[in-house]
């Protein structure tokens, strides 16, 4: 008689939005090892970047490696060559950034709290999520003009001015979308079933946060205050009302209550955000090409992004290197997988926020 | 949980937040980023656009006339809107609509 | 004589694959299936099984690596079936065309029915994509 | 009840059930505050599954399901001519195994994950199943059908069996929280997943036959009393629903607990109240 049996969890799954290959050897249904394959979705930003793209293309290029996360992205790039063009931009530029940062953020957590929802087999927590999120994706769309690719910043500045109309819409839609999340955490701190499914479940210890190299939601969960929003200067987060979220035991539950949380942080944010909006110019006015080199670190809605870029004087650029939060999180990820059971995988998946676009690029 | 149910309940007699898309339209925001259009009246022919396309979605096709032939895929197009900003005729020789892109 | 044929019109079941796309189009999908939009209304369910399935939604540009999972899904599902490529990049590359890992778009591989543009294709674009490929699967 | 008209609620069972089927769904759109389906849907399913090609995996794998298919119709004829409880009961059981050998018979692994659930479900429900008939027993005397539907309504005795069968109905049909041996986002259907064209067809329609069968459970307890045992049955099918749409899906050993803990324990709590009733 077998007593392992391998159990694949992809390419294609109805629980995963994105191909990625795990193989779960489990002893009745207890997982004992896992083996995994993210390499599905590589398709060769990085090296485009550098031959096929000149520095001012980049930005909506590298917006592409990820649809969930994708004005970081291009953020991160932004800042990167500001950088090195030696830009320095007004404080509604940076307000204005800030402002749709957050609210990529708010979409996505909102979309991972309903994936692990749908994940654990709670299909009607699913559906409200969802129609809670519509509310942010029309802000979104209102401002940017799109729902998912928003191509809102631009080297210099951002691409369009929020008007009067969308400064309203904004404030409705956020003071409803506040009392909807307190909503949601008596919902999913009051619930027999999903306290089953979420407490004590893929839990990670204070120190293996540390260990395994956890970053953002994942992290703070465990209790571990990292957080580049509060460790980095680059945009005045502190200005706005940043407040670090942290969770105790590492769980599912956590990382549910944690990421319920900072979206009631984010939305004071942008709340701060729009009523203290001042007068200016979107766009700064730039000469000359980059020459040099830069870092950049950032927070992601699923954790640390960095980028390095180095330019030579041309209008290409010599070498574009991302570093997405869910590389780094693998290992860790890894490591909750065994001891626990096969039932509980998808949601544990799921809770990650895993963004194998974004690991693979 | 019960909680939950009470909402399931109350739903019940709650109108739904459902739009009956196809048959009837869902009201867009000002400014969707659509299909770019073109006028070749008002063209300066800079070629910018064409530089400036991410996945050369914009293309001057040579012709034997003097001028080249604009040609644009909306399959290709990934509608950042980067060409109309660059654009020195802004909103007269290209500009973003709000017409949605066709589907074949 | 009653025309079955005519009743696959009305309850299409979906299959969703991503070779590679930016998750952009795979979270509208998902907004599809919520309360706004309700594609289960058209009597749309999202099957994770190709053998039950009607309408393959593919995301994504074909990257090499998934070029013989997508081929081996494709023919699990059984006939009569409709490809609906969703999203700029599934339809000919986008602006990952011509990178050295993706083969532009997935008619390169296997035949596209519809072709819906759009990066990323809105929920109403994706809706109108799945209208259309009921009229071709009624047709079939 | 006329043989003719038994023999034509058996034989359209699973036309009526479909219709049962089309009212949850859109019951449960509602809920989520959605348009939902048509109430016709299942028959818009069943229709388009006819015309699709047909796969199959291997003979014994269809064949079994097959055989599932017809003994479990037989048991929903068997309920409508009056049959014995303890017959229709152990009728459904077989017809179980069949659906659970037919998972094992393939090589897929969700198939076999399906089939190990399923059969720890039944091994959960099964038990309940059988207390509550003898409950049924206790009251009426009988377990033929035919009989307990023409005694007077004694309900009041009931109230425990009727909150322990509430357990029952949705590990039967599948329905959170209790669907740990289907659950479609684990195991992407469980026995379901290598079914295609008609003969998914035949699995599909089984739910509707499940269906009659627990809610005719639900139905006899009111006895002579039709009205009141179709307050039950609705009651029931809403209270389903709604707790199907305010809960996540609980792990198969969870589910093993709770079916024991709370329908077992109230199966035995209803046969000391009617113990208690009959003093």
């Amino acid at each position: 008689m077998k007593k392992t049996i391998t159990i694949p969890l992809g390419s294609q799954h109805i629980s995963l939005l994105e191909p990625v290959r795990f193989n779960f050897s489990c002893e009745n249904e207890k997982i004992t090892d896992v083996d995994y394959n993210v390499g599905f979705v590589h398709r060769g930003i990085e090296k485009a970047c550098t031959e096929k793209f000149e520095y001012k293309q980049v930005g909506y290029v590298v917006a592409r490696v990820c649809g969930l996360c994708a004005i970081t992205h291009t953020m991160a790039y932004t800042l990167g060559i500001e950088h090195i063009l030696n830009i320095k931009t007004n404080k509604k530029i940076d307000y204005l950034r800030i402002l749709m940062l957050e609210l990529d953020r708010i979409h996505s957590h909102l979309l991972c709290l309903a994936h692990t929802a749908e994940n654990s087999g709670f299909e009607g927590m699913f559906m409200k999520i969802m129609g809670d999120r519509e509310l942010v994706m029309d802000i979104q769309e209102a401002i940017s003009g799109n729902r998912v690719q928003f191509d809102f910043v631009c080297i210099g500045g951002v691409n369009r001015d929020i008007s009067t109309e969308c400064e309203k819409l904004a404030f409705t839609n956020l003071a409803l979308l506040d009392k909807k999340v307190d909503d949601l955490i008596g919902k999913f701190t009051s619930n027999w079933s999903t306290a089953l499914k979420y407490k004590n479940i893929g839990a990670l210890s204070y120190d293996d946060a540390f260990n395994f190299n956890a970053l953002g939601p994942l992290a703070r969960a465990a209790g571990a205050a990292i957080d580049v929003r509060a460790e980095s200067s680059i945009l005045p987060y502190k200005e706005v009302g940043y407040k670090m979220i942290l969770g105790q035991n590492g769980d599912i539950y956590d990382r549910n209550l944690v990421r319920l949380k900072e979206i009631k942080n984010s939305i004071l944010m942008c709340q701060n955000i729009l009523s203290g909006l001042t007068e200016g110019e979107i766009l700064v006015k730039f000469k000359g090409k980059p020459n040099g080199e830069s870092f950049t670190r950032l927070e992601a809605p699923r954790g640390e992004i960095f980028y390095y870029l180095n330019a030579n004087g041309t209008n290409m650029l010599q070498r574009v290197r991302i570093k997405t939060p869910t590389f780094s999180q693998i290992p860790g990820m890894v490591e909750i997988f065994k001891g626990s059971d096969y039932a509980d995988a998808p949601a544990i998946l799921a809770s990650f926020d895993p963004c194998m676009s974004c690991t693979a690029k | 949980m019960i909680k939950s149910i009470i909402e399931s309940f109350s739903n019940l007699f709650a109108k739904s937040e459902t739009i009956n898309y196809p048959y009837e339209q869902i009201a867009k925001f000002k400014n969707y980023r659509g299909l770019i259009e073109y006028s070749a009246d008002e063209c300066i022919f800079c070629y910018k656009c064409e530089k400036v396309c991410p996945p050369d979605a914009i293309v001057f096709k040579p012709t034997k006339e003097k001028n080249r032939l604009y040609e644009y895929n909306p399959n290709l197009c990934i509608y950042c809107g980067e060409c109309v900003r660059n654009c020195p005729k802004e909103d007269l020789a290209l500009w973003q609509s709000e017409k949605k892109p066709k589907i074949i | 004589m009653l025309h079955i044929k005519r009743f696959l019109k009305k309850s299409p079941w979906v299959l969703h694959y991503n070779t590679g796309s930016c998750n952009g189009c795979d979270i509208e999908i998902l907004a599809c299936l919520s309360p706004r939009y309700d594609l289960e209304r058209l009597g749309v369910l999202n099957t994770g099984n190709p053998k039950q399935a009607d309408i393959f939604l593919v995301t994504g540009p074909l990257t090499h690596r998934c070029h013989d999972r997508l081929l081996q899904l494709y023919s699990q599902i059984p006939d009569p079936k409709v490809v609906v490529a969703v999203g700029s990049c599934t339809c000919t590359g986008g602006v990952f065309k011509d990178m050295y890992n993706v083969n532009n778009g997935i008619d390169s591989l296997i035949p596209v029915d519809v072709y819906v543009p759009g990066c990323a294709s809105s929920p109403e674009l994706i809706m109108d994509g799945i209208v259309k490929a009921l009229e071709i699967l009624e047709g079939k | 009840m006329s043989i003719v008209f038994s023999f034509m609620l058996g034989f359209f069972a699973p036309i009526y059930g479909g219709i049962f089927y089309g009212i949850d769904r859109v019951l449960k759109a509602k809920m989520q505050r959605r348009k939902g389906p048509p109430v016709l849907q299942p028959f818009y399913d069943m229709l388009k599954l006819f015309s699709k090609t047909k796969f199959i995996v291997n003979a014994p794998h269809t064949i079994w399901m097959i055989f599932y298919f017809l003994s479990l119709w037989a048991v929903v004829f068997m309920i409508f001519f009056g049959g014995n409880l303890l017959y229709i009961i152990f009728g459904h059981l077989l017809a179980t195994v069949f659906f659970i050998i037919s998972g094992y018979s393939v090589n897929s692994i969700f198939s076999q994950l399906g089939s190990n659930r399923k059969l720890l479900s039944v091994v959960a429900y099964e038990p309940i199943l059988i207390v509550n008939a003898i409950c049924i027993y206790l009251v009426f005397g009988t377990f033929e059908i035919s009989e307990i539907l023409a005694a007077p309504n004694n309900f009041n005795s009931l109230v425990f069996t009727f909150l322990s069968l509430l357990f029952v109905v949705p590990t039967v049909l599948k329905l959170s929280p209790f669907d740990a041996s289907k659950a479609h986002q684990e195991i992407v259907g469980g026995i379901e997943v290598e079914f295609g064209g008609v003969f998914y067809e035949l699995v599909y329609a089984a739910k509707f036959l499940e269906m009659i069968f627990v809610y005719s459970f639900i139905f006899i307890l009111a006895s002579n009393d039709y009205i009141f045992g179709t307050f039950l049955v609705v009651f029931s099918f809403f209270a389903v629903a709604l707790v199907d749409n305010s809960t996540a899906r609980i792990k198969i050993d969870s589910l093993l607990k709770a079916l024991y803990m709370y329908g077992f324990g109230l199966g035995i709590v209803s046969i000391f109240w009617i113990l208690l009733c009959c003093i």
